[in-house]
């Protein structure tokens, strides 16, 4: 699982690099255009972090070298980002790498447990629900349909890829909705017709991770 | 017939990412008995270090508000100031290399402005500081142009913020202690409400291209300081009418009424010259005049901006004997300077 | 891909002939306890009627280049600015109104900037009082983006202005004569020396049309303060480059070497934000530095400006101590305070 | 004359309200853009001040009511101009009145004296020269031609009308100048190729007054 969310974080960077202009597009719409900037700052940073990392300590289980990495990440986003994503996506990182960090029965059930753990710290940290046109609208869906792939017995591939088509949906759903948190709230009628900036990071991080994911070994 | 929102970025920068770091190392200087920087954590410094036994006001946010919030760094204001990029908050481990820098005992009190990224940031660095700095904090809220409700992220922080780290820091230069210095900086946010409006959009540098789009002849009202859009589309008109669309929201939230004082603070949006905005302020004495509010202390410029936008807020402080003295006592920044 | 030259009048205005009078009355409504209008004349006068024995100060020229002059009416500055029309040198009516009320016994220097209009309109009105108050003139040139030669109306008059006043009126408070007076202010006059450069051009109120047309990446070098078409275009630069522009001819000009001493005054033209202003400043600095002069004195900010230009001058006066010490002396004014 | 003149001045302040904004454009290009908002100024303002001055003292010599308005219309310009043409049009007229005080053998007389007047004035306040690229390029050629068809026994409407074409010849002849006065002079080279709006307007006032002593008696 480790150099799987390596190799994730490494091309969620190179992607949300080649993205950061959409996304910046998003949110000058209905925010201050510069989500794509401060995420793309943020991964920078977290390949910057992960060239400098000693090599992996052999004595470290999986589990506890995957949370170790993905800690990291969490706390290079919180120390680069700003804005409200930086906060947002860094604590969700540091609950999922909580979350990985305990055992589980499978990879799977561990990416599962995982994203659940990322949606539950947005939605405390934002005080912020499903249905108010953020990134959250991207994540609850995805926890919630790999969750479901999990039960039905899928592996790691196929309960990530629940998660990354189920946060695609949810990016599209955004756009109706009347933003009621972040900067976009303050449009109010306005905000409708416009897709969420963070909801649309949470679902090309997620592909990605499905990307990587289905072509190698979880 | 274009508009003259800048559709094509012209600034004096060199990279984009110098931008924020030059500008604060030309601040620094041009005042080098006012302040210094710490480079690495992009935070505004009152020279002479931490003031022993002082409550000391920490302030920041993202950059493009200059003179907000690095100009008002000195004597009788802030004692740090943290630069985030352009219109980005800026992260926890500044608020706290900030707040460890100018503890001198008393406590620190942080000024946030209420923007979700502004509060999470200033907040997680609380947390880091806890059990070690006695920390507490004041979020200004004072935009009109936002309802306070369930349905939005609350009231923006603008204008108001301005004048609390004045007040609240002339409160702490007096000595006054980090629960009187918090009560004092809610009160100036409780009785403070502002609105604004754009007659151009600005450009954030790494962006390159205009926040939104304005017709020739158009307006936006409600604004806020980071050029997202404001509520609602208006046709240009005479200045006393734009005047009237900003004041009398205020006016009624605040409950104003004839006989009260107050504090009229007509801002610049950063591209406007001083001709417009005392012409603006004319409009707006002539409103105030004409419902009997008396305008006991004023302040007209660009003090807290959103880059090169064209426009200007509207800020009215209800005024009484302690904010009056609060207000005129000395201050010594980049920015606002009397009494020294 | 148009430019960010303004090609649409957006303005914070009610009908163009009422910019000038009600932005004066609002400066006065803004700062009642500074500063009185003369509506008929548009002539703003210090507070508190003319100084018996002091040498009065006057000056005045087109409006569009606020706070220049009436923003710089006060203690240890100008005893009163005459304001004409946008970039309309104001007529001799004006300037004679001001001197009678001004003179307080010891004579008036009236403060011109070299551009045909404001010298003969001066002249003139230094004629419609000549032998009953004692008037000498200065005129200040030290803008070299023009050569001052025969085949020009001679260099323009620009931000050396703002020096000027600031310190011949603290020679005038201190008790100075018109004689010493109008020495101190040659000797300013003599030791300083301008440039500028437009991001953007303005809008003349009354025209409705920007002045010039620039690109997209360009820049018009050696502009004035009136929205002249400048000496020659330039692509957009980084502003270490532009300011090299500015700074080079100002140097060479002034014969500045390793030791000397000078004040660095980085102006803005109106619509160029102060985040971008201490970025050049911080050009000025580094190129100044390279070069072993020392900048013992500083101002940052938008004192003579151009209505709603965007772009920057640089001003760089050779200090000594007497100018220090008058440039350090109480000023207050709407726009420059100090010392009080 | 004194009639003649009247006519003049309040034509002249409807064909400047005209072509204000040419002029105005003409200045954009090599000086401030305030030609023509200031001309149509000073000449507004001379209407109001004619239509409230009393009606002519019968006892006043022609010669001195002429001069009278002619003063009082300089004295205007002085006051509501400003600009670097206000001194000069005002000088202009202040001499032109003094010029037609003056005893003439004719009205042509007094008319060529008080042209060759104006532009003397103008030359010494403004411490110019023709060649410079200003309104003395209209002016002295005027004089000059007026003078010359004075000579040759010309009329009012006859020398007028010369000192309009040559000053119109005048104007035209400024466009490749280099201008070495006034603010066009901070150009240097580029503000060769421009027509001078000073010139322009001087044209036009006496192409105006060529109109109205052409079509009455002077
Ligand atoms: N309270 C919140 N809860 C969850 N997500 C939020 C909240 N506020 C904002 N967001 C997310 O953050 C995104 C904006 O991030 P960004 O532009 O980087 O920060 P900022 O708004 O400070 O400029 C929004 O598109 C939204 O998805
Ligand atoms: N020294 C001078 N002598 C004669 N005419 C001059 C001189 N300087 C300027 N002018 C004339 O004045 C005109 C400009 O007038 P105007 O635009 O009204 O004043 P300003 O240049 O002060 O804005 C020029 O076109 C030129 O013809
Ligand atoms: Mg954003
Ligand atoms: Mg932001
Ligand atoms: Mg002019
Ligand atoms: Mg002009």
């Amino acid at each position: 699982m480790h150099d799987a969310l390596t190799t994730w974080l490494r091309t969620a960077a190179a992607r949300l690099h080649e993205e950061a202009a959409a996304l910046t597009a998003l949110d000058q719409a209905i925010g201050d255009g510069d989500h794509g900037i401060n995420m793309d700052r943020g991964f920078g940073a977290i390949v910057a972090m992960l060239d400098g990392r000693p090599p992996l300590d052999g004595g470290l289980s999986e589990a506890a070298a995957t949370a170790d990495v993905v800690r990291a990440a969490g706390k290079t986003l919180i120390s680069t980002v700003g804005g409200a994503s930086g906060p947002l996506y860094g604590t969700a990182f540091l609950r999922a790498a909580a979350a990985v960090a305990a055992d589980h029965p499978s990879s799977a059930a561990a990416f599962v447990a995982a994203i659940e753990a990322a949606a539950t710290g947005i939605g405390a940290l934002g005080k912020a629900t499903t249905g108010e046109k953020t990134m959250l609208d991207a994540i609850v869906p995805a926890a919630v349909a790999a969750r479901a792939a999990l039960d039905a017995g899928g592996d790691t591939a196929s309960v990530v890829r629940a998660a990354a088509d189920a946060a695609e949906a949810g990016s599209d759903a955004t756009i109706p909705m009347l933003a009621t948190k972040g900067r976009a709230s303050y449009l109010g009628e306005r905000s409708i017709g416009h897709r969420d900036p963070g909801a649309t990071s949470a679902a090309l991080l997620l592909r990605t991770l499905a990307d990587v994911t289905g072509s190698r070994p979880g | 017939m274009a508009t003259n929102a800048p559709t094509a970025m012209k600034k004096l920068i060199n990279r984009v990412e110098d931008l924020v770091p030059e500008s604060l190392a030309g601040l620094a200087a041009a005042h080098p008995d006012l302040v210094t920087i710490d480079a690495p954590n992009q935070v505004v410094l009152r020279a002479g270090g931490p003031r022993r036994g002082k409550v000391a006001l920490i302030s920041g946010g993202g950059s493009g508000h200059e003179p907000l919030h690095g100009g008002f760094v000195g004597l009788g204001m802030l004692d740090a100031a943290c630069a985030g990029n352009v219109f980005t908050s800026p992260v926890p481990d500044q608020m706290e290399a900030a707040t460890r820098a100018v503890d001198g005992g008393a406590g620190v009190l942080h000024i946030v402005k209420n923007y979700t990224g502004d509060v999470l940031n200033f907040q997680m660095a609380a947390e880091l500081v806890a059990g070690e700095i006695e920390v507490s904090s004041v979020v200004t809220n004072d935009d009109v142009a936002v309802q306070d409700s369930l349905y939005t992220a609350g009231r923006r922080g603008v204008g108001v913020t301005v004048l609390l780290e004045k007040i609240a820091g002339a409160a702490a230069e007096a000595g006054a202690s980090l629960v009187d210095v918090t009560a004092t900086a809610v009160k100036v946010n409780a009785n403070g409400r502002s609105m604004g409006l754009a007659l151009t959009s600005c450009i954030v540098p790494a962006a390159g291209t205009p926040t939104f789009e304005l017709g020739p002849d158009e307006v936006e009202v409600g604004i806020g300081i980071h050029g997202e859009p404001g509520r609602r589309r208006e046709k240009l008109a005479p200045v006393d009418d734009m005047a009237e669309w900003l004041v009398s929201p205020i006016v009624s939230d605040l409950g104003l009424g004839r006989g009260d004082s107050v504090l009229a603070f007509v801002n610049g949006m950063g591209g406007t010259p001083l001709i417009e905005l005392y012409t603006a302020f004319n409009s707006v004495a002539r409103i105030l005049g004409g419902q009997g509010i008396s305008i006991g202390r004023s302040l007209v410029g660009s003090y807290i901006t959103s880059l090169e936008m064209a426009g200007f807020s509207v800020t009215l402080l209800r005024l009484d004997d302690e904010l009056v003295r609060l207000w005129d006592a000395p201050v010594h920044t980049p920015a606002l300077r009397w009494g020294v």
